[in-house]
């Protein structure tokens, strides 16, 4: 038999994080396992990555075992590909995170060990096809997220981590009603219980249509506080401006991705009719992220904070995509979620530059850092752009293929979200011409102003290089995720 | 063998110029210059020679690949397309770039370090610059569009630490930006309606296209040209550009960069020709750029002020006559429609030349006198001799003196705007703009020769000159001024070449004529005398009031409605306050207003709740008050409601 | 005679007297707990036979008292319960007199539950609540130098006796009206006493109180935090753990077989009261300074969690009530016992005597994490799985067609969103802050046995969450038993 | 023979008395006999119901409870008496020390 590359993926960051956890006493010893068994599974995705067969389309490497038998519970794993490219993602900025965070002195055994426990977390969600145990990881991701932040965070990290903690179980908890719902609803179809994703996606043309508006509704919700979409978006802003660099990263790059895969990977199939349904307040709402977010982008003086309302828009993008229902619109939604992986990454790993040199994120009291410090301000500026959508760059196509696609689905509404590309240029230029140009300000210690350090270098120039690849083709990252739409596109009725 | 296949080499030279100077230029010596010449030359030699290919054999070549499949009936095309047209940008963008890297190697040398950065940018402008010209479809236009404002931004800030430029650039990237909207959702139109970008594609499909919407896609088309080519009412970048090197300028701001609007209406030629209205828009749009522009360039007190707005005026010709052209071809005359199509992009590759030249020109000036103001310079001539003289051919070839080159495709400009206006008036208002456009500029170009190269040394000069570099620029800036102000003067002679300018150049329909018949059209016209005239009075006007002070322009701006006139063309007709009360005070107020929204109402929502919660478990608690006669006070009450609850109930059910 | 259905009983009724008997011979305290430990461990060897010989229902003889699934799983429990405090108690009680009481009342106490457990009679299931009541209130009296507990033995008594008098004559008006105290009897018949409806209603929340005074319910919940803090907290977990499940036995005999017939009339009233429970209990939990008092609420709310599975009253749904007994019982019978571990080593019982805890037992401060992750229902704890099944019930009723169920299930969701709040703090103060200045900081000497107690539970708490199916299984026999 | 139905008002009554006692008098002494009229007003019950009924088990369950009954007032005594010797009080007014 060949080897079960998913729950590898799995296991590694499991020991890893036991054994790092352990290593209190030497924080060097700590932080090299961490790295190595990071990479591992980052080898192993890659592994993954050349072994899935793009054309074949359905879930692959699938390992399934009967769990909880009285309640129909399996360990059931597989990805396809809308997953393949997060499972990348995922093991991708958990490596690059943990190398950036190696100046991380305070409990590194203790941070490190949670790194690899959300990144258990966050693949198990993305590899998960039985509901109950897709519910779990989601859970797990929240723990290690809550201590991150209120360990290594900022000053009010309490009131950050507990509102992100509660604010999301709240959610996931309403989602876990949904997913009840629809576990009882096709037991009463199929007539023996399971919560096997494909059992139960498999009958969801035989759910009522209440059921569905309803359940979909709580799902929804579950998700749209994850991604997070206005108005459920305020503990973002929070948790971003208090966790560490490294959990910022992960939180942004992956976490934020939990909740849209949610949508396409559970939603959509599951509760069809419930999507057609719900499309107009999904489209709604997704604008109103969109341009929302990038207005209260301008308002910010906090580059973090900044940042992180950035997010909320561009995951709006994402929403916006899924909402038209189309297979255009569904392949550039995933695509966007990829490629804001990569990109928020890199603004998050500046933000942490900026505030690491400086010793301040407020952009009025910043200036002139590209003189200082060139290279911080070539990243910075890879970033920045990428983020607004420039193209040769990974976000562009996405960004550029959903508003096609918004066009096609719902015509001249096109005319509000459009506007936010021009306002993200708008906050993105500001921000840079604020922050790098101009004369060195007199807050910012100019002496000791230094350029980036290697650690921080490294995870920089790896994510920029794969921007730009991605960016140039972004075919490598479509041919995965097109060919694994048919399914989702059928349920929902296109095709 | 066929120098076509070759053509991919065309951007791709200066673009592996650009990684090399970008990762190694720290290293080398010169920071890159050598190899960026080598980089952009190769580049230039095979686009010379692909452009004779095309305009001798007058061939068509076609090649392209599937970029990105984005879903079953979307894809996204990357490909070569070459007509003369693309020839004719091919050469003047390909061959002013090379001039203006060698003549960088000598005016960024003091730089020192920067130059590094100078010219990595450089080479990934001229790539992409390049990459924009080949494209066989909008979408590859657009992507290179977008690049080639980056660079235009990044070399617009490159002293960045200077406030100024700062700011100059992070305006240019913006208001361009709100074009390069319009031209996004221009593709959504044409992709989402035809579902394809490719120019023959979308061209082949127009006559069974909705012309509703094809009218809206070339309209919004057209709004990124108002965008990237600086038209009214997006035009206010482009005279804060010059923060940038006057070889930016030279290169980006002038030859090239902002060319690309009109190459696109250009390309979008037939989908604009399908209204009237948006035909009709374009022009008037041009019109209006070109007038407003001459009227700021009159008082424009830096020499690179004057060269700008001039640019931006000129422009507005090339899009007045392309409008014409599409006016025309929709009112069904096709063969003034072809000419008029001819005539714009005529005018666009002599005023490349003769801008060009200007700009290096006045880099020149600045580099020997170390400022802008005009009014403090003056009586350079005899100190700079080469540059004098080559600016004064530039001058003369733009303000549309025969037989220089401006005169040529400014004439025929005007001329075509003239037939327009028998199918509609407005394009006869427009032709008077033009006219007096064409003696306003005739004006303000001779105001500023005679205030940079003749009358008294005034300080900046004198400073110069006592300071003792009684030398010119060294040769590698002279050899492209040279050069230069050679095709300032002859690049109009392409009329007679073969068959001529308008014989390769077209659209639809070649107008070949022979020399003879050529002349004899223009000069048996009575336009071609109105012309002339305003040209040379504009001339006679700036001779009397700066040269040999019989009019003093002070006197004349001193008091009344002119002072007012004066004072608002200094303030850009108010644009710059304008587009900050937009920017500001609106989107960023709004913005502000939003935050607290956010901050008090939405988050006041969510910690409300909990506040709320906390709150109501402080009260519960104090409930528990410790006297257990209480607690069994609270159970007989409990029992009683329950009862009660019980009836309540069973009544209810 | 067979006595074979009472043999759990009989073995530990015979220890808990001979407990005293022994202490006269020897006065080793640990011997006592050792020999206290072998009865409860022979009485739990009685009953896992059943279950491995899987002799299904086995009568007493006039059949006030039988052994089946749904007994012997619960005595199991009370067992386990017993064990575990014992366990703990070597050290807890050391310097006290009166040992072998305090072990032979404890043993009495589980004896009551169990009898409880087995008990098919009104009359029995009473006499079982007042065996353990008054062992309780003496064990509560315990410490006769400490104020507190005096004071809480007084509440506990008072709040007690009032409860039970409630409960005696509501029993005698069920005897009045159906001429019978069994529960098969009176479920057979209180379907034909149309007549005497509110009469019924009378007797059936009469019962109520006093099972709702041991569970703890709303309203007759207000005794529990005074006692709960005041008495030792060994005895506490006893209380939380053990007597508290007995109420919920009682109540699941009660209400699922005498009054299953007229569900109808008290289904929503009781799921009003389990939610208002769970709410209360929450919200007087989410500033409390005394992590016996918060752990005192918090069993509160859980109590109100447990009561959802009576209003649905689908096998499903006991199956889970008795699922989320079962993991309460480790987990708040762990978290009182790693309280009353850590007052063995002079840390108080304040919250914010826990700041820095990580730093001085790394054992204690990721025990006490676990048990209250699982309390708040984090996966993969056994909290969690439980409540999986719990919460699910209500959505299973909705589907099946009942709509107001769904609000049972909302209500519990987000009140364990909110226990989170205070669940939450404590681990922060444990692992987030630091020491303060001068505070003592050499790591903790923890006694062993109690240590083991708590490693136990915490044990239980992962494995029971992981690999619920076994324990899933034994709660679905004894749901199935129940409603046999 | 005497109608169960006045049997039942005095137990009734008794069983209101004991409520009444046990909320309003102070001494917890005096709580712990109106505790105990309302156990005996359930006895009352148990007693007249299986009498009405004709079957000896309300009898002897009633005296069982009884017998229960006094163990707890054992105990209860204990407890008050242990209170009274740390507190020197046993009025109920006087002991929240554990509140809130």
């Amino acid at each position: 038999m060949e080897l079960p590359i998913l729950s590898l993926l799995l296991l590694f960051p499991l020991i890893g994080a036991v054994i790092t956890f352990m290593m209190g006493k030497n924080p060097k010893l700590a932080k090299i396992s961490a790295l190595v068994f990071s990479a591992i599974p980052l080898v192993l995705s890659l592994l993954m990555l050349t072994e899935y067969v793009q054309t074949a389309g359905g879930y692959q490497f699938k390992e399934s075992f009967t769990w909880i038998e009285s309640l129909g519970i399996s360990y059931i794993l597989g990805v396809d590909g809308i997953s393949v490219p997060m499972v990348f993602l995922t093991t991708l900025l958990v490596f690059l995170a943990i190398i950036f965070s190696w100046d991380i002195d305070h409990r590194t055994n203790q941070y490190m060990g949670l790194m690899l426990v959300l990144e258990l977390g966050v693949l198990g969600v993305f590899i998960a096809l039985d509901y109950f145990l897709f519910y779990i990881f989601w859970e797990v991701v929240l723990i290690p997220m809550y201590f991150l932040i209120n360990v290594w965070g900022g000053p009010r990290r309490g009131y950050a981590a507990i509102k992100f903690f509660i604010y999301t179980h709240v959610a996931s908890l309403v989602m876990l009603l949904g997913i009840f719902a629809l576990y009882f609803e096709a037991a009463s179809v199929n007539g023996f219980n399971s919560f096997s994703m494909e059992t139960i996606n498999a009958v969801s043309p035989f759910f009522g249509n209440t059921f569905q508006v309803i359940v979909f509704g709580a799902l929804f919700f579950g998700f749209a506080v994850k991604m997070p979409s206005f108005p459920f978006h305020t503990w973002l802003p929070d948790a971003h401006v208090e966790a560490p660099t490294g959990g910022s990263v992960l939180l942004a790059g992956l976490l934020l991705k939990m909740g849209s895969y949610g949508v396409i990977r559970i939603a959509f199939p599951a509760l069809p009719d419930g999507a057609h349904e719900w499309q107009w307040v999904m489209v709604a709402l997704a604008i109103l992220s969109i341009v929302y977010g990038a207005i209260m982008c301008l308002a910010q003086k906090d580059l973090k904070k900044m940042v992180a309302y950035s997010s909320i828009s561009h995951m709006g993008i994402v929403m916006l995509g899924f909402a038209t229902f189309t297979e255009l619109g569904i392949a550039a939604g995933v695509l966007q979620m990829f490629a804001h992986g990569l990109i928020t990454a890199v603004l998050f790993m500046m933000c942490g530059v900026v505030q690491h040199k400086t010793g301040t994120r407020n952009i009025p009291r910043l200036g002139g850092l590209a003189a200082k410090m060139p290279f911080a301000a070539t990243f910075m500026m890879i970033g920045f752009l990428a983020s607004l959508g420039l193209p040769g760059m990974v976000g562009f196509v996405a960004e550029f293929s959903v508003f096609t696609a918004t066009f096609d689905a719902f015509g001249w509404l096109l005319l509000i979200p459009i506007t936010s590309v021009a306002i993200t240029a708008g906050y993105y230029i500001w921000a840079m011409q604020r922050t790098l140009f101009g004369p060195l300000t007199k807050e910012v210690d100019v002496e000791h102003l230094h350029d980036v350090y290697w650690f921080e270098a490294l995870p920089l120039a790896v994510l920029s290089g794969f921007i730009v690849l991605f960016g140039m083709f972004p075919a490598l990252v479509l041919d995965y995720i097109r060919p694994a739409l048919g399914a989702v596109i059928g349920l929902l009725g296109g095709i | 063998m066929d120098i076509l296949e070759y053509a991919w080499l065309i951007p791709v030279l200066p673009l592996l110029a650009f990684v090399i100077v970008g990762f190694l230029g720290s290293k080398m010596k010169d920071k890159g210059g050598i190899v960026s010449i080598l980089g952009v030359g190769a580049g230039m030699v095979i686009a010379l020679w692909s452009a004779y290919e095309l305009l001798t054999t007058g061939r068509i070549y076609r090649d392209s690949f599937e970029w990105v499949i984005l879903s079953s009936d979307y894809s996204l095309e990357m490909g070569i397309f070459l007509d003369s047209v693309a020839a004719m940008m091919l050469i003047v963008v390909s061959f002013i770039s090379f001039l203006v890297v060698i003549y960088s190697t000598a005016y960024m040398h003091d730089e020192g370090p920067r130059r590094h950065r100078y010219f990595t940018e450089i080479c990934l402008f001229v790539g992409v610059m390049l990459g924009l010209v080949l494209a066989n479809n909008f979408f590859q236009m657009f992507v290179f569009w977008e690049l080639v404002g980056l660079c235009s931004y990044l070399l617009i800030g490159f002293w960045f630490e200077r406030p100024s430029a700062a700011r100059a650039a992070k305006k240019a990237f913006l208001v361009t930006r709100v074009g390069d909207v319009m031209f996004m959702i221009g593709l959504f139109i044409l992709f989402t309606e035809l579902h394809t970008l490719n120019y023959e594609s979308v061209w082949a499909a127009l006559d069974t296209a909705d012309p509703a919407m094809m009218a809206f896609a070339a309209f919004f088309l057209f709004g990124g040209a108002i965008g990237k080519s600086a038209q009214f009412p997006l035009h206010d970048w482009l005279p804060d550009a010059m923060e940038g090197p006057t070889t930016v300028s030279a290169l980006i701001h002038a030859a090239t960069m902002v060319n690309a609007g009109v190459y696109l209406v250009a390309r979008a030629f037939p989908i604009i020709a399908t209204s009237a209205e948006v035909s009709l828009f374009v022009g008037a749009i041009g019109g209006i750029t070109a007038f407003l522009a001459a009227t700021m360039a009159l008082c424009a007190p830096k020499i690179k002020g004057v060269l700008a707005y001039s640019t931006v005026s000129q422009l507005g010709y090339m899009i007045l006559g392309l409008g014409a052209g599409a006016f025309l071809w929709n009112k069904g005359y096709h063969v003034e429609a072809s000419i008029a199509f001819g005539a714009g992009l005529f005018h666009l590759m002599n005023h490349a030349f003769f801008k060009g030249q200007l700009f290096l020109g006045a880099g020149s000036v600045i580099h020997y006198v170390d400022t802008e103001e005009l009014s403090r310079m003056g009586g350079l001539g005899k100190y700079m001799k080469v540059t004098s003289i080559t600016m004064l051919i530039s001058c003369l070839s733009i303000a549309g003196i025969p037989p220089l080159s401006g005169f040529w495709s400014k004439d025929e400009v005007l001329s075509v705007t003239f037939d327009a206006g028998d199918a509609g008036l407005t394009f006869m208002v427009l032709w008077v703009l033009g006219v007096l456009t064409a003696f306003m500029t005739a004006f303000y170009m001779f105001r500023m020769w005679f205030m940079v190269f003749k009358g008294q040394p005034r300080e900046g000069s004198k400073q110069a000159i006592e300071h003792g570099h009684h030398h010119e620029a060294p040769i590698a800036m002279l050899a492209p001024l040279v050069i230069l102000a050679a095709l300032a003067f002859g690049s109009g002679f392409s009329l007679f070449i073969g068959d001529g300018f308008f014989g390769a150049i077209y659209y639809e329909h070649a107008h070949v004529l022979s020399i003879g018949e050529r002349l004899e059209e223009v000069f048996t016209s009575p336009l071609t005398y109105v012309s002339i005239v305003a040209a040379v009075g504009g001339i006679m006007l700036a001779y009397y009031s700066f040269y040999k002070p019989k009019i003093s322009a002070e006197k004349v701006v001193a008091k009344g409605f002119p002072k007012a006139m004066h004072q608002l063309l200094l303030d850009r007709y108010k644009f710059p306050v304008a587009y900050d009360k937009i920017g500001y005070a609106g989107l960023y107020g709004f913005s502000l207003l939003l935050d607290k929204f956010d901050r008090y109402i939405i988050d006041g929502i969510v910690n409300g709740i909990s506040a709320f919660l906390i709150r109501a478990g402080g009260t519960v608690r104090k409930l528990q008050n410790g006297f257990v006669q209480s607690y069994a006070t609270l159970l007989l009450f409990g029992v009683s409601v329950v009862l009660i609850l019980l009836y309540v109930v069973g009544a209810l059910r | 005679m067979d006595y074979s259905a009472i043999y759990p009983e009989l073995i530990l009724a015979l220890f808990a007297i001979a407990v005293p008997a022994v202490n006269i011979l020897v006065k080793d305290s640990r011997f006592l707990a050792g020999f206290s430990l072998a009865g409860v461990g022979l009485s739990m060897l009685a009953v896992v036979m059943h279950f491995v010989e899987g002799t299904g229902r086995v009568v007493f003889d006039t059949g006030l008292l039988v052994l089946d699934d749904f007994s012997g799983l619960f005595m199991l429990v009370f067992l386990t319960v017993a064990f575990l405090v014992i366990l703990a108690s070597i050290r807890y009680i050391e310097d006290e007199r009166h040992k072998a009481e305090y072990y032979s009342l404890i043993l009495l106490a589980t004896v009551g539950m169990m009898l409880v457990a087995a008990s098919t009679d009104l009359f029995v299931l009473y006499i079982g609540i007042e065996i353990t009541s008054l062992s309780s209130y003496a064990l509560v009296a315990f410490r006769k130098k400490d104020i507190k507990g005096a004071e809480a033995a007084t509440k506990y008594f008072i709040f007690g006796g009032i409860s039970s008098a409630f409960t005696l004559f509501g029993i005698s008006l069920v005897y009045g009206l159906t001429g019978t105290t069994s529960f098969q009897e009176v479920g057979v018949l209180v379907g034909t006493l149309d007549g005497y409806r509110e009469m019924l209603w009378l007797a059936l929340v009469m019962v109520m109180v006093g099972f709702g005074f041991k569970v703890a319910m709303v309203p007759f919940h207000s005794w529990a935090p005074d006692v709960y803090e005041g008495a030792p907290t060994t005895i506490t977990a006893m209380l939380a753990a053990g007597s508290k499940k007995m109420g919920f036995v009682a109540m699941f005999k009660f209400f699922l077989i005498g009054m299953l017939a007229i569900k109808a009339d008290w289904d929503v009233v009781v799921a009003i009261l389990s939610i208002v429970t769970m709410t209360l209990g929450n919200l007087a939990a989410l500033n409390q300074t005394s992590i016996k008092r918060m752990l005192a609420y918090s069993s509160i709310a859980q109590a109100g969690y447990i009561l959802m599975a009576l209003p649905v009253g689908t096998e499903y749904a006991v199956t889970g009530g008795i699922f989320h007994i079962l993991t309460h019982a480790f987990m708040k019978g762990g978290a009182f016992i790693a309280v009353a571990t850590l007052a063995t080593v002079a840390i108080g019982d304040r919250i914010s005597d826990y700041k820095g805890l990580a730093k001085r037992s790394n054992f204690m401060a990721f025990s006490i994490t676990i048990l209250l992750f699982s309390l708040a229902g984090i996966p993969p704890l056994a909290g969690f799985a439980s409540k999986v099944v719990l919460f699910s019930s209500p959505i299973m009723g909705t589907v099946a067609g009942s709509e107001w169920m769904v609000w049972l299930a909302v209500a519990g969701i987000i009140n364990s969103a909110i226990s989170l709040y205070y669940y939450a703090r404590v681990v922060k103060y444990m692992y987030v802050d630091e020491l303060d200045e001068g505070a003592p900081s050499e790591r903790l000497k923890l006694p062993k046995g109690m240590a083991a107690a708590v490693a136990i539970c915490v044990l239980a708490v992962i494995g029971i969450g992981v690999f619920p199916e076994y324990f899933i299984q034994l709660c679905q026999n004894a749901a199935q038993a129940l409603f046999a | 023979m005497i109608p169960l139905e006045f049997v039942l008002i005095v137990s009734s009554a008794l069983f209101a008395i004991g409520a009444a006692g046990v909320i309003l008098k102070k001494n917890a002494i005096q709580v712990l006999m109106a505790i105990e009229l309302m156990l005996n007003a359930a006895n009352i019950n148990l007693v007249a119901f299986s009498t009405y009924f004709g079957d000896a088990k309300g009898q002897g369950f009633a005296l069982i409870s009884i017998g229960i009954a006094a163990a707890e007032v054992t105990i209860g005594l204990a407890i008050l008496l242990n209170l009274n010797k740390l507190r020197k009080t046993v009025d109920v007014d006087d002991i929240n020390l554990l509140r809130w």
